[in-house]
């Protein structure tokens, strides 16, 4: 087991700066083919070139391998590679704030968000594929498969704004209208948005939007491995052990069924990361999402590179513990 | 012995001590599947007195595991349904008791062993752990009583080192000392009836002589009833005190073991007989059933059998199917020409 | 000897245990096969058996090329196969055909049987002309008892005892003077199995073909096999007639497999001298030292455990057996 | 690292149901029955009016993406300010955009993108994320080694944001390029699938049985791995196919995706959904023909897992 | 809504506005009793900078205002400068200043607000390696080009060497309370230019530290900072007590930070905010329709227009130019596209300001025939040759681009193409380097409160802005007049003829100017919008309950 774990940690190497090496070439062959992301904080006015220079020069954008098209920039790279691992140095953003600290400020929304969602999924997916996959063929299941399927169709912003607008807005005005719902409820949890007095109730409905499409899949997965494992023998030996139901279900079918189920969620840690970027969007939420992809577009390559290697080392960390998780889910996986 | 253990089981209504441990009447089992209907099993009868052994014979999607299955009340519903029979435990009707009722007669009174261990064992839980749960659930044992009851059978089923293997996942065992947790598990409750589906059929030769000592032994110690679903021709001339022929779905001969070797009353058994090549009848050459099993969606008309069977006269291809015929008083066949097989022998 | 089709010298196959996070280093070694010799005389069936993890499995994938030797030599009608050239090889290599053990997963299911049974005419193409292969397929199939109709069908559309039928078609395909059949009946239904076992028969009479028959099922072997090697744990221990075997085996081992064979006749009950052995069979990765059988068996004395005893002919044995106290005990005693 | 089939897996769902393999019948039910994969599941596909409605639907889509004028003959670059934002009418089945253009023909062309970078990505992905998985399954050691650390680099970019930044940086905003951006960061997940499939089927009795008739590795992958690795591929790229569709338009709303003047279902959305409470129907109409279009995929993806997965017949 | 998240960039970067607080026309003096007080919860972007040296787009201005006071205000009403912290702004020749401060005010942190507080704030400003972005506006100053680093082989990658000098030579302290600008050139328009938030003082302490000066300010307005900074959440700002001006009416200012207008607008709805100063584009008739009076609009300085590369051969001809600009109908795009939000554009002097007349372009009205007309004497349209429009991406524009292809292709016949894809960085070098192969969309705002900030960099020759490439002698002198005249008054006309020029010549097509659209709730008592400076926070009142 411990072996196990070095194994993947040093796994991981290859895979950190690999994905480091990535992001880098992005934004370097970014910054040669369209030129300096400085010129673009000054607008319409064109700055004089000194000061262009010079602005240039102090956010690390003067590296002249940044002239030549296609260059790689193996120099830069192993600078930024040294300063983020052995100086825990991510460099700065244009308006010259650390990443690190950009980041220190967006994580808490971000993994606030990231929990609520994953809690939600987690719960209400499993649940109901729980409920669907016991009843295989019927109205339940029918009614699980076929809300998850549309869930999963509908494009996440049109969902986000939906319901922002019907549930945030308009419902919420109604709740606001009613002086004996508590204020947490109604000020906070149905704000159309994050709301800084509210730091935990605002950020409800938005987790639960940004989980609704792993949901579905939770669910849809958790059904799948229910209906297969209850026809395991090993279900049937429970049964035929006298055990009730419940017990059958809940103790013998469902720790099976939940192997895979954990598997997704873990990986889907990631892919929420990402689905945060429209979800913070929407709801207005200070978190990472956002800060990448304002970052991305005003061409600020060491935030991204910064930010996105946090996030794949938070993927990368989050997978690893999925698979310790899976390891002492299934022992036959623990003694290999 | 086991009766005393149980008292809410004894609550049974119609429970009558002198009767039979098992009883089956005229069982029908079908599957519902895409393709149609599938008759599994189709007036199947037999009955089992205590301490004694009863095999079940037939080749593979005969019906024998399927029945075994509707007695313990496991059928994966759906697909499969029972449409009809009796299933007697000391003369109550399995059938029609409700389902928590019929949940204490499982392992209590009546308990089983799979073919395959390895799947028949929850991979996620340790050895002990599935077999302290019978105590937990059933008789309310503490975790730790619970596991002292497990070391002790593992210790019954002659697994060295119990103690320690107790802890150990089902995946860290060999095969046979598999089927031997399988066999702790089963006699945990102490249960009058054992219904063993193929226990040996995975395992090596030596390691079945292991496993099937092993079970005549416990039998013997506990006067329990068996009733042994297998293939293996060997195994049931080894043990079985009576047979019953299965082929599609239905029992087709029903006789003492001595009997049915020494003059099988059907032709399948008779052709059953002469296509395995014995170690003590060196030379002989094997004589094969001609044809295949029918698919249970589509059983031919008449006697099941006759496609394959060289008697088969009309009357065999056109329903009834034949009924089982009283070939001795201790023996019945299915077969309208029993007399011409048995002759022929 | 060009009487000999078949003769291995002291083949060893050992898998590799490794050990190591980055840098695996080999800390031990599964000696699934540990020195074999064996011989293959045309027109004659060897039937090895032992029980599962014996090696025979390893052993049978070695003689068919699919596994290479660890050391040791393979001669197929005189030529080391390790020695020759790669045309050679290929050539000698067509002289063994393998008949798998489990019919439903040894065909594939996409191709038709046509296919199945005239691939190895595509893959040796200089066998036989293109235009010619469709007739041979169809004469195949009409050897092992099929509908030569049947060649566009898919194997799902026959049974297992047909499919078998399929794969012995295809073993035959190259004309091969040596066929393995590796467990052919195991996974057949006893009524389906003597069909096949008949029509081994047959073709051996027909065609000539040397059988190496590795089986289970100890009743089987001997009906078909001339003469016998038992296997335990990567060694023969014995190895003779059918009847020396049968009837007077004199390695304890061979002994106790031998008793622990049911009988099918009731009559026999209670008469047979059984001999149930205790334990498990060790671990190939770390055999017993001396005689490997020593662990389990009731004769074992101190010399077991230091010596290895040599497959040889002893005083009290009249066939080669790898046992120091090697003597004929009657185990099946017919009652007449 | 973890099996990410989960896509495949979790967007499929198995209608066990009434129907299961017949215990005591384990030869002749599941196994026999996975052969005629092909042949059996079109029998039962035909049969499924699930997967037939959502197949119609896929046509419709698809002719309309290759044929628009078939479906209009209207310009949907014909556009007048006057007539922005006018409600539908019988000429105009679905209204005028802000623009003034005819939505609906702008909607029937809109379908061409959508659909081109979903099946161009798809195939990439099937194309070379299977022939990766293939190697790396079939000849494990260091080729797996490379490929797999290859796959890691890509999956542990978080898809969405990974997207942004690769189109961010590459700017030319076109169907080719989102395309390309799709496939970069999905071929891995078809890889693991194939990889995992060829891991198991490799050492299938069928295919040591063709080593032994002496079939070349290329023989043996082409002809036996491949084509009984491919139905988990072919479920898992019908439901991806529905998700590119879905992931076009999420890009355009992030602004990274296509750029008008080009049509495309996410511009149309996008570019609407700010009206949609007072113009729901801007919004609805392509948002209907794009859930209705990743809903169909699914589906039918749904259907072809159940169909060709004999575990669930 | 593509591009909603440049929306902020390039509200950052295509607007400078012109800055200060203001209490407010002498009307409201009536009413102020009594409703101050409260906290204001306001709309924000997040800013770049809320450093006066630094901070030069419209989320960082909004909050340096009320956190700094300058020498100038601008009236509520008419946007003239009045002095705030200045006593008086002389000067003989237009090109040496004396600037006398009022005595007694102080930073939050105790110094005092003095001639070098003035001095110190504009040298950083403009000290080339401090890289504050609104050194662009000391540009005037004497001595600029010695603080500046200058590539030594305007190439780039060798790093630039120290400027020759640290401070600017044009600023020379008098006394405490005193001190003399000097300018590189004569500017009549100079005192209102320094009412711009690049011209506040900045404390000691402050240009010690600026990194955290950033982070908290230290002011010398009305307002103080709570706190500190919360990014991209919010800005909390308290009333000062070392103010000594007219007090702010709130007692608190909180700016909520929104990265997407429209949710702002949703917090807006939900009795979030109080105040929202601006309005998603598609959301406007609705929000007409929900709020009515508290729907605030005002004609705004945003300029918009078509830039035309004269550079190239087709656009040479001014009649090419007139037809394309009489092709387009202003109003129907606005309408159309920006729920008409946008005021047509008729000149090329925002109509708010100073000396801007009405109508005075005579080909920005839709005049498809005398279009063709002119076309037709240019020598036609090369055929076959496709009309390239360029906008930069995301940001929304090629929404109006290409209706205004569509009106071009109409009316003269004309195909076109969108070239739409490059992200603003790049669009911006592209227009730098001239390489625009066709008419292109850009904007401008205002420097400052002067007719001549829409004149002079857009169109001299050889102007940092002037992407057309117009080159025109006596535009350029007329500027020059203009810049040197006794008074504002003065220069008024030279600039008026200098417009005249450009209405005929067309180098770049009028579009549109914006339109302020501000909502407020139901609490506040009187919302105050500064002609120049925008919304006021700190005037703008709350009912008291």
């Amino acid at each position: 087991m411990g072996r196990y774990v070095i194994r993947r940690l040093l796994q991981f190497i290859p895979t950190v700066l690999g994905t480091m090496f990535l992001l880098h070439y992005m934004t370097s062959l970014a910054i040669q083919f369209s030129g300096n992301p400085v010129r673009a904080l000054f607008g319409d006015r064109t700055p004089p070139p000194a000061l262009l220079e010079a602005v240039t020069e102090r956010l690390g954008y003067a590296d002249p391998c940044l002239d030549q098209r296609g260059n790689p920039c193996f120099g830069l790279f192993f600078d930024r590679v040294a300063d983020v691992f052995l100086r825990f140095d991510f460099g700065i953003n244009l308006r010259q704030r650390e990443v690190t600290e950009l980041v220190a400020d967006a994580i808490p929304f971000t993994l606030k968000l990231l929990v609520i969602a994953m809690v939600f999924e987690a719960v209400v997916g499993i649940a109901a594929g729980v409920w669907a996959g016991l009843r295989g063929g019927s109205f339940a299941d029918n009614l699980v498969k076929i809300s998850t399927v549309f869930v999963i169709s509908v494009p996440i912003f049109v969902l986000g704004v939906v319901v922002r607008e019907f549930v945030g807005v308009k419902f919420g005005n109604v709740l606001r209208d009613q002086a004996w719902i508590p204020e947490v409820i109604s000020n906070g949890m149905f704000s159309p948005g994050f709301k800084p007095d509210y730091p935990f109730a605002s950020l409800i409905i938005p987790g639960m939007v940004l989980g609704a499409v792993s949901l579905a899949t939770t669910a849809r997965l958790t059904r799948t491995s229910i209906m297969e494992n209850i026809r395991a023998d090993y279900v049937r030996t429970a049964r035929a052990k006298g055990l009730a139901n419940k017990r059958v279900i809940g103790v013998h079918t469902l720790r099976n069924s939940l192997i895979p189920v954990i598997t997704f969620l873990g990986v889907d840690i990631g892919a929420a990361m990402a689905g945060a970027v429209v979800t913070e969007t929407i709801f207005n939420v200070p978190g990472i999402g956002r800060l990448v992809t304002l970052s991305a577009r005003t061409g600020e390559s060491s935030v991204v590179i910064g930010v996105v290697t946090m996030l794949v080392l938070v993927v990368l960390v989050a997978n690893l513990l999925v698979d310790i998780l899976y390891a002492v889910l299934d022992p036959r996986i623990r003694y290999e | 012995m086991s009766t005393d253990v149980n008292v809410k089981l004894d609550a049974l209504p119609g429970l009558d001590p002198n009767a039979m441990p098992l009883q089956v009447k005229d069982l029908h089992v079908e599957f519902r599947t895409r393709n149609g209907i599938a008759h599994a099993v189709n007036g199947v009868s037999f009955d089992l007195r205590p301490g004694e052994t009863r095999a079940i014979l037939g080749e593979s999607g005969c019906g024998k595991s399927v029945t075994a299955q509707a007695i313990m009340g496991i059928l994966d519903s759906p697909p499969g349904f029972i449409t009809g029979g009796e299933i007697l435990y000391r003369g109550v009707d399995l059938l029609k008791l409700p389902e928590a009722q019929r949940r204490k007669v499982r392992a209590n009174r009546i308990a089983m062993i799979f073919q395959d261990a390895l799947s028949a064992l929850n991979p996620v839980f340790t050895v002990g752990f599935q077999l302290g749960e019978l105590f937990r659930k059933h008789r309310g044992m503490s975790r730790k009583d619970g596991k002292a009851r497990a070391v002790e059978l593992l210790d019954l089923v002659k697994i060295p080192a119990a103690k320690q293997r107790v802890n150990d996942y089902p995946h860290q065992f060999s095969g046979g000392m598999r089927q031997r947790v399988m066999i702790a598990m089963a006699l945990a409750l102490d249960p009058e009836v054992l219904i063993a589906d193929e226990p040996t059929t995975a395992l090596d030769v030596t390691v079945q002589a292991q496993i099937m000592s092993l079970l005549a032994e416990l039998q013997r110690e506990r006067n329990m009833s068996l009733v042994l679903i297998t293939h293996d021709m060997g195994v049931v001339a080894d043990v079985a005190d009576r047979i019953s022929v299965m082929y599609a779905g239905r029992v087709i001969e029903e006789a003492p073991v001595d009997d049915i070797y020494a003059s099988p009353a059907h032709p399948y058994t008779k052709g059953l007989l002469e296509s395995i090549p014995r170690l003590d009848l060196k030379g002989q050459e094997l004589s094969a059933i001609k044809g295949l099993p029918p698919a249970l969606t589509n059983i031919p008309k008449g006697c099941a059998f006759n496609p394959r069977c060289r008697y088969a006269q009309d009357v065999c291809r056109q329903d009834p199917a034949p009924p089982l015929y009283q070939v001795s008083p201790v023996r019945t066949a299915a077969c309208h020409f029993w007399k011409e097989v048995k002759g022929d022998v | 000897m060009s009487d000999i089709v078949l003769e291995t010298r002291d083949l060893v196959k050992h898998f590799p245990l490794t050990r190591g996070v980055v840098f695996k280093k080999q800390i031990g070694a599964v000696r699934a096969v540990d020195g074999i010799n064996l011989q293959l005389r045309r027109g004659e069936t060897l039937g090895v058996v032992g029980e599962s993890g014996c090696g025979k499995s390893t052993l049978a994938r070695m003689l068919v090329g699919l596994e290479t030797p660890t050391s040791g030599d393979l001669f197929v009608q005189g030529k080391n196969m390790s020695k020759v050239g790669a045309a050679e090889r290929r050539r000698g290599r067509r002289n063994i055909q393998l008949v798998m053990q489990d019919p439903y997963t040894s065909l594939n299911p996409r191709m038709t049987v046509g296919d199945i049974v005239g691939e190895p005419f595509e893959v040796h193409p200089d066998v036989l002309p293109k235009s010619k292969r469709r007739a041979r397929v169809q004469e195949l199939l009409e050897l092992v008892g099929l509908n030569p109709d049947h060649i566009n069908r898919y194997p799902h559309q026959f049974s297992g005892g047909q499919r078998q039928r399929i794969g012995i078609a295809r073993a035959l395909a190259l004309n091969p003077e040596i066929i393995l059949c590796d467990e052919p009946v195991s996974a057949l239904d006893v009524s389906i199995q003597a069909q096949v076992i008949n029509l081994l028969e047959k073709l051996q009479n027909e065609l000539g073909l040397s059988y190496i028959f590795i089986a289970r099922d100890l009743s089987v072997v001997r009906h078909i096999a001339d003469r016998v090697a038992v296997m335990y744990l990567g060694k023969v221990v014995e190895i003779g007639t059918e009847d020396q075997i049968y009837e007077n085996p004199t390695h304890p081992y061979t002994q106790a497999l031998l008793s622990a064979v049911p009988v099918p006749d009731p009559k026999l009950r209670g008469l047979r001298d059984q001999i149930v052995l205790t334990g498990d069979v060790p671990s190939p990765a770390n055999p017993p030292s001396g005689c490997r059988f020593r662990t389990r068996c009731w004769k074992a004395q101190d010399i077991c455990a230091q010596q290895e005893p040599a497959l040889a002919v002893r005083e009290k044995s009249a066939h080669p057996s790898a046992c120091h106290f090697a003597e004929v005990r009657d185990v099946v005693h017919a009652v007449e | 690292m973890s099996d990410l089939t989960s896509a495949g897996t979790a967007i499929g769902g198995a209608p066990v149901g009434a129907e299961g393999p017949v215990p005591d019948a384990p030869a002749t039910g599941g196994k026999e029955r996975s052969a005629s994969l092909w042949a059996d599941a079109r029998r039962q596909l035909v049969r499924d009016p699930v997967f037939m409605l959502a197949f119609v639907y896929v046509l419709v889509v698809g002719s309309m993406a290759a044929f628009p004028t078939l479906w209009t003959s209207q310009d949907p670059r014909n556009c007048s300010t006057d007539r922005s934002r006018l409600a539908p009418s019988g000429d105009h089945p679905f209204g005028f955009n802000i623009l003034g253009c005819d939505y609906y023909s702008h909607a029937i062309y809109g379908a061409r993108p959508s659909i081109v970078i979903a099946i161009m990505a798809t195939g990439a992905i099937v194309v070379v994320g299977g022939a990766l998985g293939l190697l790396a399954g079939y000849y494990g050691g260091w080729v797996d080694t490379i490929i797999s650390r290859l796959m890691d680099i890509f999956f542990s970019l978080p898809f969405l944001l990974g997207a942004i930044v690769f189109l961010t940086v590459i700017k030319r905003q076109n169907i080719l390029t989102i395309a390309l951006v799709l496939f970069l960061l999905s071929w891995p997940t078809i890889a693991r699938i194939i990889r995992g499939s060829v891991i198991s089927s490799k050492d299938l009795d069928y295919v040591h049985a063709a080593k032994a008739v002496g079939a070349s590795n290329g023989r043996i992958m082409w002809r036996h791995i491949l084509p009984n690795a491919i139905a988990p591929m072919l479920v898992y790229a019908t439901i991806v196919l529905g998700a590119f569709v879905a992931a076009e338009a999420t890009l355009t709303f992030l602004g990274v995706g296509l750029q008008p003047p080009e049509e495309s279902w996410g511009i149309m959305i996008s570019d609407h959904q700010v009206y949609f409470l007072e113009d729901p129907w801007l919004l609805l109409f392509p948002c209907g023909l794009l859930v209705g279009t990743v809903l169909s995929f699914i589906l039918m993806g749904d259907a072809l897992r159940d169909a060709l997965d004999p575990k669930f017949r | 809504m593509r591009g909603k998240f440049l929306k902020v960039a390039v509200a950052a970067t295509a607007t400078a506005m012109l800055a200060t607080a203001c209490s407010g026309g002498g009307n409201d003096s009536d009413d102020a009793a009594g409703q101050a007080g409260g906290e204001l919860r306001v709309y924000a972007a997040e800013p770049a900078f809320l450093l006066p040296s630094a901070g030069d787009d419209e989320p960082s201005i909004y909050v340096i205002r009320q956190l700094y006071r300058g020498l100038v205000k601008y009236n509520a009403e008419t946007g003239a400068p009045e002095n705030d912290l200045a006593e008086s702004i002389t000067s003989d020749d237009q090109k040496t200043w004396t600037i006398k401060i009022k005595s007694g005010y102080t930073f939050d942190n105790g110094e005092p607000v003095n001639a070098d507080a003035f001095i110190r704030s504009w040298n950083y400003a403009a000290y080339g390696p401090n890289a504050q972005n609104n050194s662009y506006f000391m540009k005037r100053i004497a001595g600029i080009k010695d603080v500046s680093s200058e590539d030594p082989d305007g190439e780039g990658p060798k790093k630039a060497p120290e400027p020759k000098a640290k401070e600017l030579s044009g600023l020379k302290k008098v006394d405490d309370q005193t001190f003399t600008v000097e300018l590189s050139e004569p500017f009549s328009g100079f005192p209102t230019t320094v009412g711009y938030s690049g011209f506040f003082p900045m404390a000691q302490a402050c240009v010690d530290a600026a990194d955290k000066c950033n982070e908290t300010p230290i002011g010398n307005g009305p307002y103080k900072i709570e706190g500190s900074w919360q990014h991209n959440v919010a800005i909390n700002l308290v009333r000062s007590d070392t103010w000594k001006g007219e007090a702010g009416k709130p007692d608190k200012i909180t700016y909520r930070i929104f990265a997407d207008v429209d949710a702002g607008y949703a917090a807006f709805q939900a009795g979030e905010l109080d105040v929202m100063y601006t309005l998603p584009p598609a959301r406007y008739k609705e929000a007409k329709a929900t709020y009515g009076d508290r729907l605030y609009e005002q004609p705004g300085d945003n300029f918009t227009y078509v830039g035309m590369p004269i550079y190239m051969p087709e656009f040479k001809d001014k009649r090419v130019r007139q037809a394309l600009s009489l092709a387009i109908d202003r109003q129907s795009i606005i309408d159309a596209v920006f729920d008409g939000r946008f005021t047509p554009a008729t000149g090329y002097i925002a109509p708010s300001f100073q000396g801007a007349r009405e109508n005075v372009c005579t080909y920005c009205k839709k005049d498809v025939e005398k279009a063709k007309q002119l076309l037709q004497e240019a020598g036609g349209w090369p055929a076959g040759k496709k009309l390239q429009l360029w906008a930069n991406a995301g940001a929304g524009h090629d929404k109006w681009l290409q209706a205004v292809g569509d009106q071009i292709k109409a009316a003269l016949g004309i195909d076109y193409e969108l070239k739409v894809n490059l992200q603003f960085a790049e669009y911006l070098e592209t227009a730098d380097s001239k390489k625009f192969t066709g008419p292109f969309r850009l904007g401008w705002g205002p420097d400052y409160p002067y007719l001549e900030t829409y004149l002079g960099p857009l169109y001299s020759t050889g102007a940092d802005s002037n992407n057309s490439t117009f080159s025109n002698p006596e535009f350029d002198s007329l500027l020059q007049q203009g810049g040197s005249a006794k008074s504002i008054d003065e220069a008024i006309p030279f600039y008026q003829k200098a417009e005249d020029i450009l209405v005929e010549e067309l180098p770049v097509i009028p579009m549109w100017w914006g339109k302020v659209g501000a909502v407020y709730g139901e609490n506040v008592d009187k919302f105050v919008w500064n002609a120049v400076s925008d919304a006021d926070y700190g005037a703008t009142s709350l009912k008291q309950n």
